[in-house]
């Protein structure tokens, strides 16, 4: 019998897993099944879904970026600030500046890695510090609150284009954009390549170093939106905002089907991932378990979405000792 | 906070306020009265310390520190009432005055705690502000900080208390209580949970500053301003677009500053000698009079304060 | 005359540590297949990159059709219509074959530059035809075998319209149908004016394909000439500093007990059926195209991969190992084909490497002894004479060939029973391929049993007493190997032909 | 021929790593004692390894988890499970040796469940890790809930707390040099330590010359997981209590020592030395900056830096030694 190559793929079986998944969570709850809520886990899972792709992009290529939350929570606060100092400009000046200063948190984060060859996951492991202690900084440990954000700057996430709230359009539409730059561009198959063999990478003409770069550089933009988006969202800017994405995002990705050692995944994959856990925090908020036990149910569903990927993929006749050697 | 740092103190008293965690408008504000009591009493140094994430791990390095470079005293609002009953001991045993404010420390760990207000006065009242909101019937939900937090979970258990004693609660329901970890996005989307799981949600008290900003933002997102209603613990400055807008009517707190006044005063007086803090002592707090300490230890500051539509402006303003 | 396509003068390079190459040049022309030979360790490698711009010379100047340049990167070698084919597959294992092969050159389908993934397979899979490999072009790189990659690194370097194409040992997995198929390729080149700078250490191939050759020594330049009018000794000559007697050691072989019987071993899609058997002091040879399976049953054999049905017996007891570990416990070593990956250590010491499969018997109570160690690793890399300053240095700053006997020298030094090589001698020079030939059939001598894997025929039947020919997974025959014909077993090779005796 | 290049052999490099961290150190002691009139006081100094020893001594497993290739970020929920279970026996009275016994032996079967999913199931061990940090944790936080464990037998406080025989030296921190003594050997000159070398650098052909990688990779999370034990029962000790968020934010804290003690975040180099001065070095930092004061936030962003700068100054120094040739190896690592 021959099955469609689709159906072959992991992205496939994630797919299952999540009807399943949601079948069972909504026979508990049917309210889960409601479209209202499914709604809601979009909106929900926006945000996620932006780090997500950012963490991935950096993935690829065999690098790790673990500054993302600490780029979204200063691109939050210096806009909430920048929006009390320059109200109700047009939204678009706001995502500009969003996307400006995760360019240059971004790019910091690139030139480390690829001119002064600091491994990744140091160089954002400072970051991640560095940055967060910028935004306690910048903002004397106060927030900026609901009342001193303008009403074009709050708006941002929930005007309504085509009657879905902005918000899931920007996840959707960055994630587009990822898929096209990853799968239609050279640039975009060079970080496959990269992050797949390096050596061979530089061989063939890619210059490995402008990859890297070019990586963060994106994943900082990404962040520096889903920070944006996050402090609007919430309607608070404060020092501790978004903390835990990171892990939050490669769990994402693990669970989309990404190697952590470069090389291969797809944004597909990374979507499915991020809806996977979205779907799982909204479930768990609504299934009657005690409060204290969403974490384990959470480690729980997290091993079992990589066991059933890992066997998913070892079935395929994936061969011992073919495996690459390992990098983080 | 680096100001007051290293400078050749001279015959100063030094006196360390140590927060829960930085970059947290409450402890901010409470640090602004700590300046204030020590710009009255002259002879006073603050040293503003808290760990960046609220662990307990965090403060006791701080304590560590501060013993390193003998402090005259410290007031604390502990992340954890237990664990840090040891090093605070290992300060006293050195001399140092040790008290905690807000979040109170173990007894045994302190010299005496000073609570902003009864803790169970503070449970009971909130109950009674939901109560007048929802017309004192229909089912409620608590969205607190983290299920470790040391006086949310002692407010629960007097809010519990409450909806079974008073018999005007007799109709009022608690169906939940849920942890938003003192994350916006995981406060918010417990909130979400709550309308989504209770349709018939009447109410919900969120006695954290984080927790209750962003159950105000999942009300109004979702266009619940009216039917569910909100009440809690929050700081004027950062609630006032919801109290205005109607989605919290009321909430309270006590006031930030004349805790950290009040706590200046209490150890001023304690390293001073002027005081013991044995139980029934009466400490004089400048403009806050006189705070007495009550049985367990605890001196108990005033009672909550209610904000409203007509005063928060004012208080906006101030923290 | 003519100017020279790509002109080398007096080029050096200096690795830290040694001098890799001193003040060579070379010259390749227009529509000239230019042969560069040498011994392992002689430059050739290393010249390869000094004219693709991955090294930078640290003397010398390069001329592309008279005019001087310099290659910063990769990149600028290719833009002046420079292909490689390196010695050691630079391939994408997660990467679809497409996408590998045309990972150098973006196909675009209009005159925006966005991918065309349909007229990237097409042309793929034309270019792969033409090699004689019809590959699936969707397959991931990972699941190939190493003489398949080899195909895709060759026809990388294909998809340019390049002027120069520079083939480091391109043929070193590959077997005599694919090396013909690669000949043609290489004559079609020719003909449309390219200049072919061709490695190899078979002198079939070189007198087969090449016009021109140049010699290097110990990183010097020796000599060049014409391939047509120079003689295979005089050659070896410049090569070698002196002249070779043999190539093959005479072998006066009197097979023991069975040591190895191995029934009907199957594994699924992968051989069936397979039987043989091994006696000490017996060479077995295996012989087959690529991707026969061959590597499949040795590593079935000791314990890396698991098979479905049949039965292996070791010196009589049935046996299924599952892991190497347990095998060499046993006595058998297995010497894998993939010398960077599964071989050695690259970035660890070639002290280091050779005693890795005998750390459990040069301890103390868990200690390492360094002083034995080190002994012991300098003797067995003197026994295969490894080019290097000492044995502390990293295994990667070898040559391949050098690569290879630190291999080689790793496993002899466990003194198993059974000896299993998997291609020991693919991309070792003629000289040292005799003395590791000499150093077998000493062991063989010894008592030992040894299955040698080689798709290279002459070595087979020079080495071997029998042979085990493969033919897409089952054995299609078994050959006395001083009583039989290289055609009689290229055919069962290929699939036709009768069940040979023995 | 002597050995022209130093990189080439793994004791050298680690010199030169060495070097550059006692410089480093060093020049930190000196600052602090110029800014703060308190740092050069034994008692201060002895005092303040309070606050990292628990997580250096996990840093030392970390190490040799790191250099096998790969990482283990589930160690602070170790911690909160080893902790927990303490707690829960401390409450039906147990005396002292069984309370040690059972942290050290539950975060050993918890390192054993990570080294099984990682080592012979091999699954990615950031993958494993990231569901075991929620489900270790969540196990302590699902059964204790908002409540804690506080009834601890006075004598068990000695161990987190206490003095080595009336001196100034913390037992913790005796603990601590003991273990890095031992590890230390064991890596660096036992065939165990080869071994974990062997399959860092290249785990396939490891296993065809014989090494048993899986066992390996599973004995160093074992081990990651011993010591996340012997840590938690060091810090139960010191602050007497359990809470479920006990130890949040380990992992990294842990990581961070370790890379910034020389190990390879990629696998296959550093070595304890390195490790052990690392530990210091941030201790220090943080101590001098405690003394002054600044705020933790501020804190992070300087130990942020110093990790990358002290990754760059190796790298600066052989860029003015000499212009850096081409790091291209040979031919590909399929
Ligand atoms: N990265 C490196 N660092 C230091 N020395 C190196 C490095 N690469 C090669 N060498 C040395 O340079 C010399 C020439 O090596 P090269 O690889 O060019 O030889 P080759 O002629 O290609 O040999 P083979 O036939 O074995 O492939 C050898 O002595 C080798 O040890
Ligand atoms: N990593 C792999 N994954 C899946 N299939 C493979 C892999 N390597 C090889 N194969 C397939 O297994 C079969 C046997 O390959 P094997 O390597 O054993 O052949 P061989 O006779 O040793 O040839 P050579 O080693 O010269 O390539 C081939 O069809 C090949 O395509
Ligand atoms: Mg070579
Ligand atoms: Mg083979």
């Amino acid at each position: 019998m021959r099955v469609p190559r689709v159906m072959k793929t992991r992205e496939f079986t994630l797919f299952v897993f999540l009807v399943v998944f949601v079948a069972v969570v909504g026979m508990r709850s049917p309210r889960f099944l409601a479209v209202e809520n499914i709604y809601d886990v979009l909106k929900d899972s926006s945000v996620l879904i932006l780090a997500s792709l950012a963490q991935f992009l950096v993935l690829l290529t065999g690098g790790i970026d673990l500054s993302i939350p600490s780029t979204m929570a200063l691109t939050g606060m210096l806009l909430g600030m920048f929006n009390i100092a320059v109200p109700n400009l047009p939204f678009y000046v706001y995502v500009g500046g969003a996307l400006l200063l995760g360019f240059v948190l971004g790019s910091f984060n690139g030139i480390v890695v690829a001119r002064l060859r600091v491994p990744p996951i140091i160089t954002t492991l400072g970051t991640l510090a560095m940055y967060r202690a910028l935004v306690f900084l910048v903002s004397g440990g106060e927030w900026v609150s609901a009342h001193e954000m303008c009403e074009s700057f709050v708006s941002i996430p929930v005007v309504r284009f085509l009657g879905i709230p902005a918000i899931i359009w920007y996840a959707f539409i960055v994630f587009l954009l990822v898929t096209f730059f990853l799968t239609y561009t050279w640039t975009g198959r060079s970080i496959y390549a990269t992050g797949d063999n390096r050596n061979a990478a530089r061989l063939v003409g890619i210059d490995t170093r402008k990859t890297d770069y070019l990586v963060f550089m994106l994943s900082g933009v990404i962040s520096g939106l889903a920070g944006l988006l996050y402090v609007t969202r919430y309607a608070a800017a404060q020092t501790d905002s978004a903390t835990g994405y990171e892990l939050q995002a490669v769990a994402a990705c693990v669970i989309g089907g990404v190697s952590v050692f470069g090389g291969s995944g797809t944004s597909t994959g990374v979507l499915l991932g991020a809806l996977f856990l979205g779907l799982l925090y909204n479930a768990l908020t609504q299934i009657n378990i005690s409060p204290f036990y969403q974490m384990l149910v959470q480690g729980i569903a997290i091993l079992i979405a990589i066991l059933a990927n890992t066997f998913a993929e070892r079935s395929r006749a994936e061969r011992l000792l073919k495996t690459r050697r390992h990098r983080v | 906070a680096g100001e007051q740092a290293g400078a050749a103190a001279g015959k100063k008293l030094r006196i360390a306020l140590v927060v829960k965690n930085l970059g947290n408008g409450f402890f901010e504000a409470a640090r602004d009265g700590a300046l204030e009591a020590a710009k009255e009493l002259g002879d006073v140094e603050i040293i503003y310390q808290g760990p960046s994430s609220p662990t307990a791990e965090g403060q006791i390095e701080i304590i560590e520190n501060l013993i390193a470079t003998r402090v005259d005293g410290i007031a604390i609002s502990a992340n954890d009432p237990d664990a840090l009953v040891p090093v605070l001991k290992k300060a006293m045993a050195q001399g140092i005055k040790v008290i905690s404010f807000d979040s109170g420390v173990s007894e045994g760990g302190r010299i005496l705690h000073l609570a902003p207000s009864d803790t169970e006065l503070i449970g009971r009242s909130q109950v009674k502000l939901l109560g007048e909101l929802i017309g004192w019937e229909g089912e409620i939900a608590i969205l607190s900080a983290t299920a470790q937090a040391t006086n949310q979970n002692a407010w629960i258990e007097y809010m519990k208390k409450e909806l079974a004693e008073n018999p005007k609660c007799k109709n009022m329901k608690l169906v939940a209580v849920v942890y938003g970890d003192d994350l916006s996005d995981k406060s918010y989307r417990e909130a979400l949970g709550l309308f989504k799981s209770y349709p018939d949600l009447k109410g919900i008290i969120a006695p954290t500053t984080v927790g209750i900003a962003a159950a105000a933002k999942a009300i109004q997102d979702q266009g619940l301003t009216g039917k569910i209603q909100l009440t809690g613990l929050g700081l004027p400055s950062e609630m006032k677009a919801y109290i205005l807008s109607g989605v919290c009517e009321k909430m309270a707190l006590w006031n930030p500053i004349d805790l950290g006044y009040s706590s200046t005063y209490i150890l001023y007086n304690l390293i001073k000698g002027k005081n013991t803090g044995a139980v029934g002592d009466v400490f004089s707090c400048g403009r806050m009079g006189e705070i007495k300490v009550g049985p367990g230890g605890v001196a108990v500051m005033g009672e909550p304060f209610v904000f409203t539509k007509e005063n928060i402006e004012k208080f906006a303003a101030m923290f | 005359m003519e100017t020279p396509l790509l002109e080398l003068k007096d080029v050096s390079m200096m690795y830290p540590g040694t001098l890799a190459l001193d003040g060579v040049s070379f010259r390749i022309r227009q529509g000239e297949v230019h042969a560069l030979i040498g011994e392992n360790g002689a430059g050739k490698s290393t010249l390869v990159k000094i004219m693709s711009g991955v090294l930078t010379p640290t003397k010398g100047r390069i001329f592309l059709e008279g005019e001087e340049v310099a290659f910063g990167s990769p990149l600028d070698a290719q833009r002046a219509g420079i292909a490689v084919i390196h010695q050691e597959a630079a391939v994408f294992p997660d990467l679809s074959v497409a996408e590998n092969v045309f990972m150098s050159s973006p196909v675009y389908a209009g005159r925006v530059p966005l991918l065309s993934w349909k007229e990237m397979h097409r042309r793929a899979a034309a270019i792969l035809e033409e090699l004689g490999v019809p590959l699936d072009t969707r397959a991931v790189v990972k699941d190939l075998s190493t003489a398949e990659r080899q195909l895709v690194e060759i026809a990388k370097a294909l998809t340019h319209r390049a002027r120069i194409v520079i083939m480091d040992e391109p043929t070193s997995s590959l077997s005599a149908r694919e090396v013909e198929d690669l000949f043609r390729i290489i004559r079609d080149l020719k003909a449309s004016g390219t200049g072919v700078v061709f490695i190899s250490h078979k002198f079939e191939e070189i007198e087969e394909i090449a016009d021109h050759f140049t010699v290097l020594r110990d990183g010097q330049y020796v000599g060049e000439g014409q391939v047509r009018e120079t003689s295979r000794e005089e050659i070896i000559r410049m090569m070698i500093g002196r002249k070779m007697e043999q190539y093959y050691p005479e072998r006066d072989s009197r097979p023991g007990e069975v040591v190895l019987e191995v029934r009907n071993l199957s594994r699924e899609g992968v051989f069936r059926d397979v039987s043989f058997e091994v006696r000490r002091g017996e060479i077995l040879g295996f012989f087959g195209l690529v991707g026969s399976g061959r590597t499949e049953v040795m590593r079935c054999i000791v314990g890396v991969d698991a098979w479905d049905s049949g039965e292996v017996c070791f010196e009589g007891k049935t046996v299924r190992f599952r892991s190497p570990r347990e095998a060499m416990r046993h006595g058998i070593v297995y010497v894998p084909e993939d010398r960077q990956l599964q071989g050695c250590i690259l970035n660890m010491s070639i002290c280091e490497n050779i005693t890795l499969p005998l750390l459990t018997a040069l301890h103390k109570r868990g200690w390492i002894d360094q002083v034995r160690e080190r002994r012991f690793a300098e003797e067995y890399a003197k026994r295969l004479e490894v080019k290097a300053p000492h044995v502390h240095v990293w295994v990667n700053a070898l040559s391949g060939g050098n690569q290879q006997k630190v291999v080689l020298a790793k496993w002899l030094a466990a003194q198993p029973s059974l000896l299993i090589l998997d291609e020991p001698t693919r991309g070792i020079d003629i000289a040292t391929k005799a003395a590791v030939h000499a150093l077998v059939a000493d062991l063989a001598a010894q008592g030992l049993a040894v299955l040698l894997v080689s798709s290279e025929l002459p070595e087979v039947l020079g080495m071997a007493d029998r042979v085990v020919v493969f033919h897409e997974g089952k054995v299609t025959g078994v050959f006395d190997a001083r009583a039989c014909t290289s055609e009689e077993i290229m055919r069962a090779a290929l699939g036709h032909g009768e069940r040979g005796v023995v | 021929m002597k050995n022209v290049r130093q990189g080439i052999r793994i004791g050298a490099v680690l010199q030169r790593w060495e070097v550059i961290l006692s410089i480093l150190l060093l020049t930190i002691m000196v600052v602090n004692g110029i800014l703060s009139p308190y740092f050069w006081d034994v008692r201060n100094l002895f005092n303040t390894t309070f606050n990292f020893t628990e997580k250096s001594i996990i840093a030392l497993s970390m190490a040799l988890v790191i250099i096998t290739g790969s990482i283990d970020i589930s160690v602070g929920s170790i911690v909160a499970l080893s902790s927990f279970c303490m707690g829960l026996v401390a409450s039906y009275g147990a005396p002292v040796p069984v309370i040690v016994l059972v942290g050290l032996l539950v975060g050993t079967v918890a390192g054993m469940l990570n080294g099984f999913l990682v080592g012979y199931l091999r699954i990615p061990a950031i993958a494993v890790t990231i569901g075991t940090m929620s489900f270790f944790r969540g196990i302590p936080q699902g059964i204790l809930g908002d409540k804690a464990f506080t009834t601890y037998p006075e004598e068990f406080a000695w161990l987190g707390q206490g003095y080595v025989g009336g001196t100034l030296v913390p037992f913790q921190l005796v603990v601590f040099l003991a273990l890095a003594l031992v590890v230390g050997l064991v890596l660096h000159y036992t065939i165990f330590g080869r071994m974990v070398y062997a399959v860092g650098r290249n785990e396939v052909a490891a296993v065809f010359s014989g090494i048993p990688a899986k066992r390996v990779k599973f004995a160093v999370f074992t081990l990651n997981g011993l010591f996340s034990g012997i840590s938690s029962v060091l810090l139960t000790s010191r602050i007497l209590s359990t809470r479920p968020n006990i130890a949040q934010g380990f992992e990294l804290e842990a990581i961070t020592i370790a890379v910034l003690g020389g190990v390879a975040i990629t696998g296959g180099f550093g070595g304890i030395p390195g490790v052990v001065i690392a530990s210091f070095v941030i201790g220090f930092i943080r101590f001098g900056m405690g003394l002054m004061n600044v705020p933790g936030r501020v804190m992070n962003l300087v130990t942020g830096a110093l990790l990358i700068v002290a990754i760059v100054i190796p790298e600066f120094i052989a860029f003015m030694k000499r212009r850096r040739e081409t790091d291209i190896v040979e031919g590909g690592n399929v």
